[in-house]
């Protein structure tokens, strides 16, 4: 019986759920989210550090020539299966040229998973 | 009797405050319920079917209609297919005894007001067939359990019912309705026999806190756990009949039933909106109960209604013994 | 003299020589016992010294067999480690002792094949029903690569 | 009296995780009590043998869906153990901020799915709405809302700006408010009383045998708290008092975890105040030197254990971890049980079930893994469907 008063006074009050595809705009993020990741390819230098760091194995390297990115001398650039990528941000923060950025996109769907590598 | 007053009759019987309308009344009974039990909850509730989910219980309906019905085997194969039937039709024919339409039920004799609370115990014991057809453990115990609860209540829902009865002095619930024209039962002393019935009507509904023959989280869903399809479908639609039935029912003991100042020409109209508040009233308390509390033990429930249940009606019984 | 050198003083005094080797970190205290004084030095730790709490039992495969440790005590706990050779691997069990070690040396002798003798249902704890019965997964050679026959009719 | 067993589990409404439950019943009353958490072994030790100790944390991290800042700050905690290096006093306080802020989120939801047991269903609808703010504040922090991933080895991940340490103070506030209201709920509301007084008793003697852990032993009134005992991260110099509560049954949990509640919103208004300036974070080489390390964190289920024995590789030779639902389950057993007068109804299960708040994916770990071949590979839907059919799919 001692819920009552919450009970009566919950009427009145706005509803405490978000309708998620009519009020999308009602969802808001904090700028530090780690949602799907974004690869700048003119800043990588092909270390692979962000390789050996993926506890997922969502990273592979994968053989690049050296002319088209003066920075990446090594021959080779990593690319990233966000199917199997669990968004822990390890490779965002091992990174020492901040070629990777966690953006805060948290709708990741996809019907085919090809399209869930980001290249 | 004349053809078309035949006609009348049928059409009466099927369309009007008959079956089609008794059908979608219980379905937005349902609907009120849910929507009214979420806003409680600061919750939204259905949403997507229709207006603000009106056709959701519809939607529900029509899904379980089409859904695969599986018999499972070692079943008790006529209680199984006889029960979800039996129920149905019970709280159909308990649905014509009340008045909606005009001061007397579709179907009105004297007597009709214990008639109805002894369908009451029948829809309980068709609960208990439903249980036991199923040799499924959860069921058994959900059967066992329907039973117990019964013993708990009854009784207190008869006296508050035969209090009523005593106060009004007529057996049938036109006569009753006829005795509240001036005065509406509740607000006598039949307020105690009101919330006796509230509370009894809970219990027959197996809702939070009497939920036990089908409580979730121990027996998952207790008796009806085996029915699936058309069988579970009728199962369900008995069980909003029945809530339009109880919930008429105490508007008419309590409230006057279809009673309340009227336009001139336009009676029936009124009739058939007073008794919709109303019970709308009584299903309103009903779910606020049903937010309140948590759901109490097997013998605690027993407990409740011999200790509380059961004290409350008598003494309102004498109370209106001593007024006549 | 912390506490630690204080508690290992008092198990030395009783069992002396029969402490193989120990280990004193921050508020920790390792004691290598052989495998017949382990259930010893439990219950001279339980009854005597009134420590009722084990954290749990570890087991780990080390190169001359498999070692059993237990931690015992709440605030400073002392672990008791002890090796076991691997082809029989036998130990006492302590479940008498403490009740609570039953569900840990179940959780052992299903993933490190170690007997308990004298625990009450030394029966299939945390691996799946259908693992079959002589494979112990935590062993350093057992190999995750192929796939294992499934053993039929478990309950 | 013929009694015949009842299975609850493993996929059945009232268990959040699959664990199979057969209890022995004879009518209403229950008799004798099995378990069976087999069906959620993830082998996730075995795992953690074939990860560097860098690429172990996130796997740590999701042992547990609830309490996962503790697995990770226990994780971090043993790890730094084997270099012994000085963590800056910053990085400690950042870490039980985190870590109670976590408590309080797996509080409130446990208040939220014990109401729902017992049927109080409006008081899971709002528990869990007010949680909705301590999520927030978690993501705003670490970037998620679970997987917070805070902790990692040799500090902390991101720092606290001061604007977020004063939209933090102002959510406890709300988080104090509304759990004093939750409080005088499960005090006053007599179905409540009803429901959890008597039900679920645990005898002090019997916590102790058992080797109970968190709350469960402290609502026994044994006064046990590895913060308090072992102080870790900040929690030497932040101070706040042991809850303990002597009426053994789930009443008293119910009281022990609203009342830590309101000492974990007192722990970090002081860890707040008493923020250190500093780095929060130190760089620590990828090989640790070898030795074997323990440490206990107080997750809020109770006291969690994880113990490495490392050979100087980057990768771990031994990792165990014991969580604190596999400690509760032998009290579990004992709570289930009728003992001559004390009598155990059907009614009661869940919610003594519930009570010591049982993380099952905690306590059986990850089944079967593929290795690490280094070549991932993509199965078509028909393929994986020919696989299983082929048997060749383990189950």
């Amino acid at each position: 019986m001692s819920m009552i008063g919450e009970l009566f006074r919950s009427l009145f009050k706005k509803r405490a759920t978000v309708l998620y595809p009519e009020e999308r705009d009602r969802v808001h993020l904090p700028e530090g989210f780690r949602g799907k990741l974004e690869y700048y390819e003119e800043k990588c230098i092909g270390c692979s550090l962000c390789f050996q760091v993926c506890p997922s194995l969502a990273i592979e390297m994968v053989p690049e020539d050296k002319a088209r990115f003066p920075k990446n001398q090594a021959g080779r650039r990593p690319i990233f299966n966000i199917a199997r990528c669990t968004y822990c941000g390890q490779c965002e923060d091992i990174c020492p040229t901040k070629a990777i950025h966690l953006t805060d996109q948290y709708e990741v769907i996809a019907l085919d998973k090809r399209d869930l590598m980001v290249k | 009797m004349s053809f078309e007053q035949y006609v009348v009759e049928t059409l009466e019987a099927i369309v009007f405050p008959g079956f089609i309308f008794i059908f979608f009344l219980a379905l937005f009974y349902e609907w009120f319920d849910r929507k009214l039990y979420a806003r409680l909850q600061n919750r939204v509730g259905p949403y997507y079917t229709g207006f603000h989910g009106l056709l959701q219980p519809l939607a529900d309906f029509i899904k379980l209609l089409s859904k695969e019905d599986i018999v499972p085997d070692g079943v008790d194969q006529l209680l199984f297919t006889m029960t979800p039937l039996f129920t149905l039709a019970l709280s159909v024919f308990a649905a014509f005894l009340l008045p909606i339409s005009s001061t007397q039920g579709l179907v009105s004799f004297d007597g009709d007001a214990i008639v109805s609370v002894i369908i009451l115990t029948f829809l309980c014991i068709t609960v208990f067939y439903a249980g036991i057809s199923t040799y499924n453990r959860y069921a058994i115990i959900g059967a066992e359990r329907s039973f117990l609860q019964l013993i708990g209540y009854e009784i207190p829902l008869m006296l508050s019912v035969v209090g009523v009865v005593l106060g009004a002095g007529s057996l049938s619930l036109s006569g009753i309705v006829a005795s509240q024209a001036g005065w509406w039962h509740i607000a006598s002393p039949q307020i105690l026999g009101f919330i006796v019935f509230v509370f009894a009507a809970q219990a027959e509904l197996e809702r939070i806190p009497f939920d036990l023959p089908e409580a979730e989280q121990e027996i998952i869903a207790g008796w009806n756990i085996d029915y699936t399809g058309r069988r579970l479908a009728m199962f369900r639609l008995a069980r909003n009949i029945e809530l339009v039935f109880l919930c008429g029912l105490a508007a008419t003991l309590f409230l006057g039933g279809p009673l309340g100042p009227t336009v001139e020409g336009y009676t029936q109209i009124f009739y058939v909106v007073y008794f919709v508040v109303k019970s709308l009233f009584v299903l309103a308390i009903l779910t606020v109960v049903r937010a309140l509390f948590a759901r109490l033990r097997i013998d605690q429930v027993v407990g409740f209604s011999w200790r509380y249940l059961l004290p409350l009606a008598i003494f309102q019984f004498i109370v209106v013994r001593l007024m006549l | 003299m912390s506490v630690e050198e204080e508690t290992f003083r008092e198990l030395k005094d009783v069992f002396g020589d029969r402490i193989l080797d120990f280990k004193i970190q921050k508020m920790r205290v390792y004691v290598k016992v052989p495998s017949d004084t382990y259930r010893e030095v439990i219950r001279y730790l339980v009854l005597l010294k009134g420590i009722y709490h084990l954290e749990t039992i570890t087991g780990t495969e080390v190169k001359d067999g498999i070692e059993i440790m237990a931690h015992l005590g709440t605030g400073m706990p002392i672990s008791i480690r002890t090796t076991v050779s691997s082809e029989d691997p036998r130990i006492a069990s302590i479940c008498d002792l403490i009740p609570g070690a039953e569900f840990y040396e179940r959780e052992i002798h299903d993933l490190l094949g170690v007997v308990f003798e004298g625990n009450p249902n030394l029966k299939r704890f945390i691996l799946s029903g259908d693992w079959p019965e002589d494979v112990h997964p935590l062993k350093k050679s057992f190999e995750s690569k192929h796939n294992l026959p499934l053993r039929e009719g478990f309950d | 009296m013929s009694t015949f067993d009842i299975p609850i589990g493993p996929m059945h409404p009232a268990l959040p995780e699959p664990l199979l439950l057969k209890l022995e019943v004879e009518g209403e009353t229950v008799v004798g009590v099995d378990f069976d958490v087999s069906y959620m072994h993830r082998g996730i030790e075995k795992l953690l043998e074939a990860k560097t100790y860098f690429q172990g944390l996130p796997l740590v991290e999701r042992i547990c869906g609830i309490c996962n800042a503790a697995h990770g700050l226990c994780y971090t905690l043993n790890v730094e153990k084997l270099y012994d290096k000085e963590i800056p006093a910053r990085a400690q306080y950042l870490r039980l901020v985190v870590e109670e802020l976590s408590r309080i989120h797996s509080h409130l939801l446990w208040l939220g799915v014990a109401a729902f047991e017992i049927g109080f269903n409006t008081m899971f609808m709002y528990t869990w709405r007010d949680r909705e703010a301590v999520m927030d504040m978690l993501e705003s922090i670490t970037g998620n809302r679970i997987t917070t991933e805070y902790s990692q080895i040799g500090g902390v991940r991101r720092d606290m700006p001061s604007n977020l340490v004063d939209r933090l103070l102002k959510t406890m506030d709300v988080v104090e408010e509304r759990t004093k209201y939750y409080t005088k709920v499960a005090l006053t509301e007599r179905t409540i009383a009803k429901r959890t007084q008597g039900v679920g008793y645990l005898s002090p003697e019997e916590a102790k045998a058992t080797c109970a852990v968190g709350p469960v032993l402290r609502a026994s009134g044994v006064k046990n708290d590895i913060r308090a005992d072992d102080p870790y991260a900040a929690h030497a110099d932040v101070p706040f008092n042991v809850i303990t509560y002597d009426s053994c049954d789930v009443f008293a949990r119910i009281i022990v975890r609203a009342q830590e509640l309101l000492e974990c919103v007192s722990m970090i208004r002081t860890a707040l105040r008493h923020l250190p300036e500093g780095p929060f974070r130190v760089k620590l080489p990828m090989k640790p030197n070898a030795g074997e390390a323990l440490t206990r964190v107080e997750a809020p289920r109770g006291e969690l254990f994880h113990y490495t024995l490392s050979d100087g590789g980057m990768k771990p030779y031994r990792y165990k971890v014991r969580t604190p639902t596999l400690a509760n389950l032998g009290a579990l057993r004992a709570m289930l049980t009728s003992k001559g007068r004390y009598v155990v109804n059907i009614g009661d299960v869940p919610i003594s079930y519930g009570s010591i708040d049982p993380c099952i994916c905690c306590t059986a770990r990850v089944y079967f893994v593929d290795s690490r071949k280094g070549r991932s590979w993509v199965w078509t839907l028909d393929e994986i469907r020919e696989r299983s059919r082929r048997g060749e799919l383990l189950p």
